[in-house]
């Protein structure tokens, strides 16, 4: 039975920056032109995202999301959006894995400084429920990059 | 009101902490805790009366098959049904509502028929009359609700115009608490000549339910939202319309003769009940039904309703809180927004408090786009929550609002 | 063999008197007792983890999920299921197999197309197999039995020379103890493009079953008659096929998104659970195979295989007793006659010594004629049985015997 | 619980005369011009009747049944025939009712003499799950009068 005080672990959860995020999301919109595009959505909790990509000589040009869901998935889309920019398909890819050992609890990558601010979404491990939140977007980008490879 | 923190005494459950706070249920309207009167009853019929039930010639196979069709005689008497043989067990109201698309549905409806259902339909009395009507080529109708979240009679008469063969509605809305007014919808239905199935998930747990007085043709109900085991449930309905129905599963106990080729089948409601079927839920829900009978269901839908009053009025002090849902009578369920604090979110921080409320589409994704949200936070109350319950839900919601620097507007 | 009296200590029924006498249960092919491992799954479930599953923001609910899930993966690597998504829990091997024809069997048979079942199998898996052909204008055709009980490997190939679209067979027969070649007959059947359907309600509680291995298509069982409680059990299939088939029924869970009139569906298994899963069974179901595993599938099939010896050596000796069946390896089923008393009759005096035997058709009516009996007595073990129990069992009937005078011819 | 001897309640069951009728029924065969025909089957055990009533001006002129199944069950078919026989139709629905009291433990129909032999069968009503065996030839008896009243 956990008996530790709920408080620094929920404001660890709700950081400043997630929901910075949360409510001012970077690169939201459509791309007019995307080389993939994919909507996913959480059956149990309705949260969903459309994610565009734009990828050129397996280079992530641009990026652009719409979603609606809590602010974890939705900062973890925003967050998203920003790191992926210029990064080749590959470095995408790992920083998905990475993002995923971070929510399994993996120390090191919670420390992983090419996560940027998505370290911030560290505390979410400590919420099992919420880590399906957290990697809606990455899935979304592993079928987005799966559905042309 | 119940004296509730007796009640909850009963509740082994309920004696847990969570996260180091003492556990505060607000999800009933999802599945509801057991009282030990139901574990024992579980335990005694393993303990004591286990057996496969209507083919044994030994003395426990006897002993469960009447405990069996006992139990079957306490939902009959409990819902005030026709008889009996109207009662079929089932796991559950999903189950119950897929028998009668899946046997009544499929063998009355034809191609251009209507079927008519509601916009604050759980999805599991919506998606099976979905699949029957892309089946038989026939229309779904879904009839509006209202503003403050009731089924629109106009709208419902408009539908009811085109003499739709099945009407579909739920007794008590799961999402906003709305108590329809089930006998009127019903005579209405009746008059141009259609079927009417009530989905009763939430009215059976919280109301006296009389299933001859409403005059339904089927309705449908979950053992373990009323205090019964999981895979606990039962199709109530008019004996002759069972009778005139195909069969739903094939198997053992549902037949009468078995050719090679075809089989002739059992009376009702065997017929039914293919397999052998969950004993233990039967019994299990028989021994809630006398739990809720032992303090009465008037005196429960008042607690209830009270509670919902409280919370309302509580809920509706703390600024950027929107409660959906009729402001009069309505049952224990209060679904709300605060500010752009996701409901999820809200639920996790009332977690950390010990407090659990549902947060999502509540299976009614028509109703959702209907009220413009993706999803509500939702207090759904039973005989064992308190007026202390709904202050702390009350403090707690601030405490979110606070940790999300939620500025109302 | 087991030690079954330290066996039967575990089981609170088995410590029961009947009519003044030891129980002697011998009727576990129609449901079996619990060992009190199960009970305490069960009842701490509803003491500390009992919530809604897959939808709930809170630790209860997680947990709960959590609780259901592993059961889920206990229940796959048990029967080396091809993944976990691959298990379906359903109320037992009848609701398994009518989900097959519902929903596969529906979707991809054709007017004119082939169903092949056998003259042993038991109305499950024969009733729901009639009522698609009716439906779809297909024929069904039942491979014959040889002279001992056991599948006619010749007309298995004559019937295979039509191409059937689906073979539906049982593993293990419940009326003869038949042991089928099923990885043969599989093989068959894979050979002319048919798909099979594995009735594995006697196999899995008895011997070590693995599906891959086995290669079928799809694969039910029932959780009551492994130890498990009623109302649990489960279809395992190959994701492939799960994954293109239609949904089974309709409700929360199964959904993506809904719409007024349409709906997209969830991943597998989640498409085929629509509505509240009874939660509480497959917990109990997976501690039913921790049991199993800790004593071992090969033993159990051991033990029950030197009782079921025991038995037809002993009853044989009996003048007048028939027993049917094949001779050499079968599971622990012993049907019999004797003479001219009825089972029935045999089943009451054996009751009245406390001896627990189902006497009747055994849900297997084609079967019935082709042995050219109305009904048989049926002796079936399981782990907790003992030879001395077969010593009783023989006693109690030369006791019926003379009862009923019977002299033999 | 049950601790009485099991032995004098099965001698009681299992009486000389049921075991005659059971293996020398009377009556058995077809009518070759019945007014009054009916089937009946317990599913759950697969005992079965065939039943035949030659009646006229309401009186039971003659009986005739084919049955497979239990000792009870084909007793009490073959002890019926042989009561029925010019006996009113209303006689007859009233001994049914007679046999059904007896079943339910009614001391008074056990010792009723119209019932004739098939006091014998009182014996049946010690144990319950075989009464519908008792039962099935009587019930056969009253589908056969319903369906031309
Ligand atoms: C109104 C309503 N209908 C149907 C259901 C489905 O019930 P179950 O999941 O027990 O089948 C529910 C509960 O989930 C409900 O609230
Ligand atoms: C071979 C066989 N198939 C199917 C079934 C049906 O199983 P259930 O009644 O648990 O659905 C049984 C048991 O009754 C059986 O023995």
């Amino acid at each position: 039975m956990d008996t530790s005080p709920p408080e620094p672990r929920l404001s660890a959860l709700y950081q400043e920056l997630i929901l910075d995020h949360y409510r001012r999301p970077r690169n939201k919109g459509m791309l007019e032109h995307p080389t993939h595009a994919v909507s996913l959505n959480n059956p149990l909790c309705g949260d969903e995202i459309d994610l565009q990509l734009l990828v050129q000589d397996a280079v992530i040009r641009d990026v652009r999301f719409v979603g609606r869901g809590c602010s974890i998935s939705q900062a973890s889309a925003s967050m998203m959006t920003q790191l992926l920019k210029e990064k080749s398909v590959p470095q995408a890819l790992v920083l998905a894995g990475r993002i995923s050992a971070m929510m399994q609890g993996d120390a090191a990558a919670a420390t992983d400084k090419s996560l940027g601010e998505l370290r911030a979404l560290a505390g979410v491990s400590k919420f099992p429920v919420r880590i399906k939140c957290a990697l809606l977007p990455w899935n979304a980008l592993s079928d987005a990059l799966k559905s042309s490879a | 009101m119940l004296d509730a923190a007796r009640l909850r005494a009963d509740f082994p459950l309920l004696q847990r902490q969570e996260h180091g706070r003492r556990l505060v249920y607000l999800d009933n309207a999802a599945t509801t805790q057991k009282p030990q009167a139901v574990l024992d009853a579980i335990l005694d019929y393993y303990r004591t009366t286990n057996a496969n039930v209507h083919r044994g010639a030994y003395g426990l196979a006897i002993r469960a098959t009447e405990a069996y069709e006992a139990a079957r005689e306490r939902v009959a008497r409990f819902l005030n049904a026709w008889a009996p043989e109207g009662v079929v067990f089932t796991r559950g109201t999903t189950e119950a509502i897929n028998l009668v698309a899946g046997a009544y549905g499929r063998a009355n409806l034809r191609q251009g028929d209507m079927v008519v259902v509601t916009a604050m339909d759980h999805h599991s009395n919506l998606v099976p009359w979905q699949i029957l009507c892309q089946e038989k080529g026939a229309v779904l109708r879904m009839v509006e609700i209202t503003e403050d979240g009731r089924i629109d009679l106009s709208d419902y008469g408009q539908a009811l115009e085109r003499r739709p063969k099945i009407v579909a509605f739920p007794y008590v809305s799961n999402s906003l608490g709305t108590v329809n007014p089930a006998g009127q919808l019903i005579r209405l239905a009746h008059a141009v000549g259609a079927v009417v199935v009530v989905d009763g998930a939430q009215s059976t747990p919280h109301l006296r339910v009389d299933v001859q007085a409403l005059d339904c043709d089927f309705y449908a109900c979950s053992g373990h939202k009323m205090l019964g085991p999981m895979g606990s449930g039962a199709l109530v309905a008019k004996p002759a319309l069972l009778e005139a129905m195909p069969p739903y599963h094939g198997g053992g106990e549902m037949i009468s003769k078995v050719w090679d080729d075809h089989s002739t089948y059992n009376k009702i409601p065997h017929k039914f009940e293919a397999g052998t079927p969950n004993v233990e839920g039967a019994v299990g829900l028989a021994a809630a039904i006398d739990y809720l009978e032992r303090i009465g269901l008037e005196q429960i839908a008042e607690h209830e309703q009270a509670l919902a009053k409280a919370a309302i009025e509580r809920l509706s002090q703390i600024d950027g809180v929107v409660v959906y849902g009729p402001r009069g009578h309505r049952a224990g369920v209060v679904s709300f927004t605060y500010g752009d604090v996701h409901p999820h979110d809200i639920a996790t921080i009332l977690d950390q408090d010990g407090i659990c409320i549902r947060a999502g589409h509540h299976c009614t994704q028509p109703l959702m786009r209907r009220l413009n949200v993706a999803a509500t936070a939702r207090a759904s109350f039973y005989l064992y929550n308190s007026l202390e319950e709904v202050e702390a839900l009350a403090t707690s919601l601030v405490k979110a609002g606070a940790l999300f620097g939620y500025v109302p507007a």
